[in-house]
């Protein structure tokens, strides 16, 4: 399966490992900001529409 | 606009204005530097010049939140902004006496240190041309980034790391009239182009920095 | 429908939530497609041997760390002249992924260069400028993560990012000066797109693409978390006025 | 000489009083009173120019206005007389006299500012209004840390002023025996509305 990397494979797979590894950790921030702004928001409308009647 | 220049040159000379600490600082440092490098005569003359070009950039950082900062805490901006003065005249005068406060005397403190450092005799000339045409740039930067940073807790840390970035530019042409000079070089491109910066920071910076200034103030 | 549609924060909230999932979609295919293609698919160099295959991260992240510059001026100048919360939004929005994109890009490249030119670091213009936009964006960051109003700070921040763009093209001229002055006749060249050949053109097309939709994605999901943000905040204020 | 129509004020970019009306005409002293942040200095900073309006009209010839805030804006390293002829300078204006004689200041010319007392400063503070030659006046709390006596001779110098044609607007709490005009800002208070600039109006 692996292709043959030759003499620099240690470069090669460090550079997409660590690529990779910063992209998918931006995502995963982005997306648990996201989430927790959206339960926050929901959680202080829901309580402001209650008082507000 | 002379009335704030005298003021503010008056400010930073009397007790507490804080004049002689950014020479000092630059004396230190310069002196620090063999302390590090070594003192091998031709590893210093070779880095001097780029040395005294740092040590007087991180000389000149070290006051700038002053040139708006004071003003804004005792409500003096609050007035300045309601004078009869534009305040891009403002920030251009506060920049000029910032200059003549920081800027020139490390200009002329230079050469001395450039002794300490070893700097070829060719160097001291061209030392002291690109320190007095360039330090102006610094001074006009640094005004932009102070009034970015007027209102925050805390500024001076945000206003280095905003300023140093725009700071390379004219570190660069600089450092490279002071080195191609002290090597017998010719220095007529970059010093042509540190002084395009100069005249083009002077001729932008005010704005920039009035209309950071007017956000900060409402 | 008008481009402008996005600028009304309600809008934007329908429009991107129908359009982010296509975008991150889209992205996610070009870029597993695009990479898988490069890094099991693709020749080796006869110079480079396998270490070309980093291309297909180092090129399209370089590209679009400026492009995300780019798009934030763009954003701000929106801001200064037509005053939409949204694009003042999208700016901030996007400056870490911009950030991300430039260190990659910087990571990449220095894994490159130490095969190549023996060296982690090499001084070359390229690199340099690359470092400095660095600077530049944790500069922009930090100025919004400083400033407590919403209005003030998306002000100073567009402020700070046409005067930094100005000196972001200043500093790579000046840069290309220095280097050419401090060794001449320096022979390391990072001129890689015009030597490459089309079995690596094509992959590296599809990452680019896979690239640039997935700052798209981030940008919307990151934009709808600061609307999101800042409606809370004027919800909380109202809460504490009332 | 000062009109001002349905303005809507916010600090913080939260809006806090909508709809204010007013007028000032020569010789005329407006007190303007309410409870702690209700946004008195906020709507004085808005009429002096220092920040623009949520909405709403302020008529105004340019640079009538001379401001005093919380802060004197006054520099401790400098004398008495050098901090008053700096602002006289920097308004176009020549004699420092007068206003040193109506703050009682002549015994302390040559005194540096850190020397003087929380009272003093203040008086000096006020006497830089004298000194601007603008004729509305702008004064947000200008009797804090005055004395009876003091109180006084500020109260005198703003009647002085507007019998001379000026005019003054103030906020403060204290009763200066002025036979001037009271606006309480109380009605104006801004309820319900989310921010300045119509991002949350989008989602009402």
């Amino acid at each position: 399966m692996m292709p043959e990397l030759g003499k620099y494979a240690a470069e090669v797979i460090s550079a997409y490992a660590v690529s990779l590894g910063l992209l998918v950790g931006l995502v995963v921030l982005s997306l648990r900001r996201n989430a927790r702004l959206r339960d926050a928001l929901r959680q202080v409308e829901d309580r402001q529409r209650k008082t507000n009647g | 606009m002379i009335a704030l220049l005298r003021r503010d040159l008056v400010l930073a000379v009397r007790a507490g204005g804080g004049f002689g600490l950014g020479l000092a600082f630059f004396l230190v440092l310069s002196v620090l530097v063999p302390f590090g490098v070594g003192p091998e005569a031709d590893v210093l003359a070779r880095i001097a010049p780029g040395i005294l070009w740092i040590g007087a950039l991180l000389s000149c950082l070290l006051s700038l939140d002053r040139i708006f900062a004071l003003d804004f805490e005792d409500g003096s901006l609050d007035l300045l902004a309601t004078a009869p003065v534009p305040l891009e005249g403002v920030s251009v005068v506060k920049a000029l006496a910032h200059w003549l406060t920081t800027g020139l005397p490390l200009t002329l403190l230079a050469p001395g240190l450039g002794v300490l450092l070893n700097l070829p005799p060719a160097g001291f000339g061209w030392l002291v041309i690109s320190l007095a045409v360039g330090t102006p740039a610094l001074s006009l930067i640094g005004a932009f980034g102070a009034a970015l940073t007027v209102g925050l807790k805390r500024g001076g840390l945000l206003l280095s790391l905003l300023v140093l970035p725009l700071y390379v530019p004219t570190l660069i042409f600089g450092a490279q009239v002071a080195t191609q000079g002290a090597a017998g070089l010719d220095v007529g491109t970059p010093l042509v182009l540190l002084a395009g910066i100069s005249a083009g920071t002077l001729a932008l910076m005010p704005f920039a920095a009035a209309a950071a200034l007017r956000i900060n103030l409402r | 429908m008008s481009f402008w549609e996005f600028a009304n924060p309600k809008r934007f909230m329908q429009l991107s939530s129908r359009l982010l999932p296509w975008v991150a979609g889209l992205s996610l295919a070009c870029l597993v497609v695009g990479l898988i293609w490069g890094f099991f698919f693709t020749p080796e160099d006869y110079r480079q041997g396998s270490t070309v295959k980093i291309i297909y991260l180092h090129v399209p992240a370089a590209l679009m760390a400026i492009n995300a510059w780019l798009m934030m001026l763009v954003a701000s100048l929106v801001w200064i002249i037509r005053r939409h919360h949204v694009s003042a939004l999208a700016a901030r929005a996007a400056a870490p992924v911009g950030l991300t994109f430039t260190v990659i890009a910087l990571i990449t490249g220095a894994i490159w260069g130490q095969p190549m030119w023996g060296t982690w670091w090499a001084w070359d213009p390229r690199l340099t400028s690359f470092l400095i936009l660095a600077l530049f964006y944790m500069g922009y960051i930090a100025m919004w993560e400083a400033v407590e109003n919403g209005d003030t700070a998306a002000d100073l921040t567009s402020v700070l990012c046409l005067v930094g763009s100005v000196f972001a093209i200043l500093s790579r001229y000046a840069v290309l000066f220095w280097n050419q002055g401090l060794h001449q006749g320096a022979s390391l060249s990072l001129d890689k797109e015009e030597n490459v050949a089309d079995v690596f053109y094509l992959p590296l097309l599809v990452c680019i693409a896979g690239f640039v939709l997935m700052f798209l994605a981030l940008v919307l999901l990151r934009t709808r978390t600061e609307i999101r943000a800042r409606r809370l905040k004027a919800l909380l204020n109202r809460e504490r006025m009332a | 000489m000062l009109s001002v129509r349905g303005v809507c004020v916010a600090r913080g970019g939260v809006p806090v009083l909508e709809g204010v009306d007013l007028d000032l005409e020569a010789g005329q002293a407006l007190v303007l009173r309410g409870p702690n942040g209700i946004g008195k200095t906020t709507l004085l900073r808005t009429l002096a120019g220092l920040q623009p309006p949520v909405e709403g009209q302020i008529e105004m010839a340019p640079d009538l206005v001379a401001y005093t805030g919380h802060s004197d804006g006054v520099k401790a390293t400098l004398t008495v007389v050098e901090n008053l002829e700096f602002w006289a300078r920097v308004f176009g204006q020549g004699d420092i006299a007068p206003a040193l004689a109506a703050f009682d200041l002549e015994g302390l010319v040559e005194r540096q500012a850190q020397n003087l007392s929380a009272g003093q400063r203040r008086r000096l503070g006020l006497a830089r209004l004298m000194v601007t030659g603008r004729p509305i006046w702008m004064l947000d709390e200008p009797t804090v840390s005055l004395d009876a006596a003091s109180v006084k001779m500020f109260a005198a110098s703003v009647q002085a002023h507007c019998a001379a044609g000026g005019a003054a607007i103030m906020a403060t709490h204290i009763d200066l025996g002025l036979d001037g005009l009271v606006l309480d800002l109380s009605p104006y208070r801004a309820i319900g509305r989310m921010s300045a600039g119509g991002f949350e109006e989008a989602f009402e």
